[in-house]
């Protein structure tokens, strides 16, 4: 006998009889497949138990936790300048649009207001956090649906906006730029110039992405009338940001609330789209990046002068109180419930972030799917798993 | 065959030395194809470039990645059907050295220029089916198993479009031997429009039969459009998974000298193989010498749309693939006999 | 800083008076639904509402919030421990106490935010109105040792998730749930994170570099200041 | 609302993905296109090839930490703000000369030991921002990566070692109205 022990044998066998047997008429056995932890697709550790019979999903569930830092906790141990060094590894490729809505709940808080030139250059770096992720998903969905070539163009001309959040915060990836009241710096010399060049290689990167995959009979048929979710079906969940509009639901967190971020000062577009499947999800997307080079076009041309920091004072305590600040992150909406009880730290923190709802649905949307399409349909809902696990 | 040379060794003697030049002949090629188009070429399409550290402009990187699946462990799955997990590289590796038999590069620079020529190909092709099954269903991994089972259902699936263009190039050269195609094609009576300068190469005849021949070759490779058994966002590199060490050498080399094999066959079925047009007038005692680059340069254009396809377009689902072979292809194919027979009588 | 039905007096005169009726209407009009449901309600005017259910009319609330008000866009679901953490923030804790030599601080007693509330755990939800642009944050008491509270799942369909990750956060039990299991941690798990009194190891085992262990003039007798320059 | 899609032969949307990739590789291969056909593709490529040639990081960007240690008097505020807990500082007490002719001498904390883990360190930049003395500066070195995990605790020795990568004051866009904090060390060429 092989070194296959009796008790494996008989566990392997259990595990077989344990499938369920899921189609009676063609006696086929239904068969569990582990997507994940460890799989490409995945956007980091996320394992989905799938209950196959034969290609097609009988119900499948998302395990997750693998990433789970426990940032809730960690929150209220640290003062307000060590969270914001913390929170901007949450959704760690949209690099500062984690910690403005942090930040601008604690100025809600205090009451403070930051000068224009802060909400200023803030609203561009979140715009090109922004860019820098959802470029990061439009390469990517190439390489999900198998198209190899999109995932190097994307990278390529998103080096130019991480240069210049470089240029700015000094981190390409982890800024820790933004400050209560304010920012910690102001702009290098000849920084505006260069962040014109880089919108006009973000543009450029859209259209190739529109020729090489949105135009590909191909992709079109691997993604049209894949993973469709209904309007009010998406609002149940919880879905925001681009899964959201794709379904048809005309909301977006930056025209909608005032948060002191100047939206109102630049004509922009809501792009949505009637479809709710993973081909509108990508063509939301990637309007939006066009409409947000646009929008930071103009905001760099209407930079007003000024300090960058409001009078602040330098043991930051914030008084008590709760607040609910929530923004248009490149994932969805994302929002920070900051309960204080003015002393150092928050006394609670809930951070509510977009992958955890957009994945939510999976459990409803990847009933009776192809395996291909799970792969699609996880794809197109685009989370990060630092943003799903916290 | 007038005797090449003065010496006339016998049979025994031409058979191992075949047998050596196959030998040799196999891994370079796909180590050619391995380097120009998945090393270089899709680095210059991804605007980068490649290898650069092996050798000059990254030459010698193939030998560095031999190098490397040779000293790695051979491991095999514990719950592995171990007999059939070791042979099954072995079974796809010889499906690919078997389509080289036939490949005509010269006169008589053949290996065995068997009478039933493009008809054995196409039964030798099927039999690559066999290994992958083998390596899928003995690795004991569900991945494994769903690539397998895939791989099957796509071959067979394209083996029908292929069998079915090439019967359109049968029918206008009249013979399926590959000697004979290559004749056909160039010989001293082909010309077509009236110009006999660019002889009767059958891709301006056979155009739709070259389309679906090339789609089929794309499936038959398992290469992008149709890459599901190996589709490495799904399930992780198909019935290749548990596989490493040697093993995967002799898959990869498998999957190359078999892409190389195939173009090459595409080539000689609709470029004229290892001939130039009879009107050129080059002396037939040259042909020995120039017909293997004539052939290598057909089949570079071949492979060259075959890997720029692969790297730019996104895979389809196998129930899409499926239907696009049934409803299209064959329909296609079938419409293009019936059209060339017609031609073939009333001309 | 629980208040009474009128915003907080605190506030200025001016702000006081302008009375954000959009946001009064929602308790208006969810008043009216759940009768005296609504315990208690906040408003931070022409900036958001917090409205405290009773803990019976929590279902109701979620229907009524929903169908009739019109907040179909779910937003989230948690809990909050009010109750003051014993360690406080693990830097002055006992461990490095002992070592500056003054005694610990008093615990502060236990206070609740915005709309009130008696007990230590409490369930607040945020929904939306995106017709309207409002969002509304409603809280419940669920309890203090076995907190316990109904669940949203029949009619928020996306709260299954955030109720188990509560849950196992937590300890707050949902009535209802179609299956209660762990969601972040793993299964052998025991013990709620997110509770107050939950140590954070990794503070315990490593010593706090910020004590400042400056060694006197050499040749003086003077005994080293403890704390210099904090 | 997106508006209606021309409608278009089925088969163009493949092909203008094949023209994507063919113009880029053309791109690559002929970057002056078609004034020199010889290729020389290392022009053209996008990517620097790392170890023969380097790209200057931005002047801001963290890349380590350098420490001015004539400034630092050991007040411990970094490392208390310190998120990660990844410094650790020693001083003793020692007698200054009076600023003045014939003052006192001060009483003066000299460091013994001033240690940065970058095992742990996050590279947030708190401890530069929060010090009172200007002795932490930022410099974009990034090339200190070790064998052993162990060896990434940088000693005070190592740390003024990088003292001398912290670049020039970089000076601000038009319209930045900052008060200037941080002033740079004095030229790098004056002897330690």
């Amino acid at each position: 006998m092989t070194a296959v022990s009796d008790r494996q044998k008989l566990a392997y066998l259990a595990g077989q009889a344990a499938d369920a047997r899921v189609n009676v008429e063609l006696e086929t056995e239904g068969m569990v497949l582990n997507i994940g932890p460890q799989h490409p697709a995945t956007h980091g550790t996320l394992r989905i138990v799938a209950r196959l019979d034969g290609e097609q999903v009988v119900q499948a569930e998302p395990i997750m936790g693998y990433m789970h830092r426990g940032y809730e906790k960690l929150t209220e141990v640290r003062t307000y300048a060590q969270i914001t060094a913390l929170i901007n590894r949450i959704d760690w490729v949209g690099s500062f649009a984690n910690e403005v809505p942090f930040i601008l709940a604690a100025e809600r808080l205090m009451g403070i207001e930051a000068p224009p030139r802060a909400q200023w250059i803030r609203t561009i770096l979140f715009e090109m956090g922004r860019m820098a992720n959802i470029i990061l998903f439009l390469g990517d969905m190439g390489i999900q649906v198998g198209a190899l070539t999109p995932m190097f163009y994307a990278f390529r001309d998103r080096e130019f906006i991480l240069n210049q959040i470089e240029a700015v915060t000094g981190g390409r990836f982890h800024p820790n730029f933004d400050r209560i009241g304010g920012l910690k710096d102001d702009l290098p010399k000849g920084w505006i110039e260069d962040s014109h060049t880089a919108m006009a290689k973000v543009r450029e990167i859209c259209d190739i992405m529109e020729d090489v995959l949105l135009g590909a009979e191909i992709f079109e048929a691997r993604t049209r009338g894949v993973g469709v979710i209904p309007p009010d079906v998406a609002m149940q969940f919880g879905l925001s940001g681009a899964n959201a509009r794709a379904s048809g639901i005309d909301w977006d967190l930056r025209r909608d609330t005032d948060v002191g971020l100047p939206y109102g000062q630049v004509d922009w577009k809501v792009w949505t789209h009637p479809d709710g499947d993973s081909f509108a999800r990508y063509w939301v997307r990637l309007q939006e990046t066009r409409e947000a080079s646009l929008i930071v076009d103009q905001l760099l041309d209407t930079i007003p002068s000024g300090p960058v920091m409001a009078k602040v004072p330098r043991i930051i305590k914030v008084p008590e109180g709760e607040a609910y600040v929530a923004t248009e992150n490149p994932l969805g909406e994302m929002g920070f419930y900051v309960v204080s009880k003015g002393d150092l730290n928050p006394f609670r923190v809930k951070i509510k972030t977009a992958s955890f709802n957009n994945l939510s649905i999976t459990p409803w949307l990847l009933r009776g799917v192809y395996v291909p399409d799970i792969i699609t349909i996880l794809g197109s809902l685009y989370f990060i798993l630092g943003d799903l696990d916290r | 065959m007038t005797p090449l040379l003065a010496l006339d060794p016998a049979y025994w003697q031409v058979t191992t030395l075949k047998g050596i030049l196959a030998l040799v002949v196999v891994p370079t090629t796909a180590a050619i194809i391995a380097f120009v188009f998945l090393f270089k070429f899709v680095s210059f399409m991804h605007n980068r470039l490649g290898p650069m550290e092996a050798g000059p402009h990254g030459s010698l990187q193939l030998l560095a990645e031999a190098g490397r699946f040779l000293q790695k462990e051979d491991l095999a799955p514990e719950q592995a059907d171990k007999r059939i997990f070791r042979w099954a590289p072995i079974v796809v590796m010889v499906a690919t050295f078997l389509i080289y038999v036939v490949i005509p590069a010269g006169p008589n620079a053949v290996i065995e220029d068997l009478p039933g020529g493009i008809y054995y190909v196409l039964a030798i092709a099927s039999l690559s089916v066999l290994g992958i099954l083998m390596a899928g269903w003995a690795s004991a991994n569900k991945y494994a198993l769903l690539g397998a089972l895939r791989a099957a259902g796509q071959l067979i699936a394209y083996e029908l479009p292929m069998v079915l263009a090439v019967l359109g190039v049968v029918i206008q050269a009249g013979t399926i031997n590959m000697q004979g195609i290559v004749a056909a094609q160039m010989g001293d009576g082909a010309e077509i429009f009236g110009l006999p300068i660019i002889g009767n190469p059958y891709i301006l005849t056979q155009f739709v039969g070259m389309l679906i021949f090339i789609t089929a070759i794309q499936a038959e490779l398992s290469q992008t459009p149709f890459d599901m058994p190996v589709a490495e966002s799904e399930i992780v590199g198909g019935y290749m998974v548990e596989y490493t060490g040697t093993r995967f050498l002799l898959f990869f080399l498998a999957e190359f000298s078999s892409a190389f094999a195939f173009a090459a066959i595409a080539a000689t079925l609709f470029l004229g193989g290892w001939a130039l047009p009879h009107a050129w007038g080059i002396p037939y005692g040259a042909m020995h010498v120039l017909g293997p680059f004539v052939l290598l340069a057909k089949t570079m254009a071949f492979a060259l749309i075959i890997f720029w396809v692969r790297f730019t377009f996104p895979r389809l689902r196998e129930d899409q693939l499926q239907k696009f072979a049934w409803k299209v292809l064959i329909p296609v194919a079938l419409a293009n006999i019936m059209l060339t027979a017609v031609l073939k009588v009333v001309f | 800083m629980s208040s009474s039905d009128t915003p907080d007096t605190d506030v200025t005169e001016a702000e006081a008076v302008e009375v954000d009726e959009l946001r009064e209407g929602v308790v208006a009009r969810l008043r009216e639904v759940l009768g005296d449901g609504v315990v208690e309600h906040h408003i931070v005017p022409n900036c958001d509402v917090w409205i405290r259910i009773r803990p019976d009319a929590w279902q109701a609330a979620a229907s009524s919030v929903r169908y009739t008000l019109g907040a179909r866009q779910f937003g989230f679901l948690s809990a909050i421990d009010w109750q003051p953490s014993p360690w406080r923030r693990y830097m002055d804790s006992e461990v490095d106490k002992a070592v500056h030599g003054d005694e610990p601080k008093p615990l502060p007693e236990m206070t609740t935010g915005y709309a009130g509330g008696e007990t230590r755990f409490q369930v607040f939800a945020r929904v939306a109105n995106i017709i309207e642009h409002w969002g509304v944050t409603l809280k419940v008491d669920a309890g203090d040792t076995d907190p316990a509270v109904d669940t949203w799942t029949k009619v928020y369909a996306g709260a299954d998730w955030h109720e188990r990750e509560t849950w196992e956060m937590f300890g707050v039990r949902f009535e209802g749930h179609p299956f209660l299991r762990n969601i972040y941690l793993p299964s052998g798990f025991e013990g709620n994170p997110l509770r107050k009194d939950y140590p954070l190891l990794s503070r315990f085992t490593k010593p706090w570099p910020g004590i400042v262990d400056v060694e006197p003039m050499p040749g003086t007798d003077e005994e080293p200041s403890s704390e210099e320059g904090a | 609302m997106p508006e209606l899609p021309t409608p278009k032969l089925p088969g163009s949307g493949l092909l203008k993905g094949l023209g994507v990739t063919m113009r880029t590789a053309l791109e690559t291969m002929f970057p002056d296109g078609l004034k020199n056909p010889v290729p020389q593709p290392t022009k053209g490529a996008a990517t620097v090839q790392y170890p023969h040639e380097k790209e200057t990081p931005a002047n801001r960007s963290r890349g380590v930490i350098a420490l001015h240690d004539e400034n630092c008097t050991a007040c411990m505020l970094c490392v208390r703000e310190c998120p990660d807990w990844c410094i650790y500082i020693e001083a003793h007490k020692t007698l200054a000369p009076p600023r003045r002719a014939g003052g006192k001498p001060r009483a003066v904390n000299a460091l013994d030991r001033f240690d940065i883990d970058y095992s742990l360190c996050m590279y947030c930049g708190i401890c530069v921002e929060v010090c009172p003395f200007e002795a932490l500066f930022w410099s974009p070195e990034y090339e200190y990566s070790e064998l052993k995990i162990a060896d990434l605790l940088h000693d005070k020795t190592r740390l003024v070692q990088w003292f001398d990568t912290v670049p020039e004051f970089e000076p601000y866009e038009s319209g930045a109205e900052i008060k200037v904090k941080k002033v740079p060390p004095p030229p790098k060429k004056a002897d330690q």
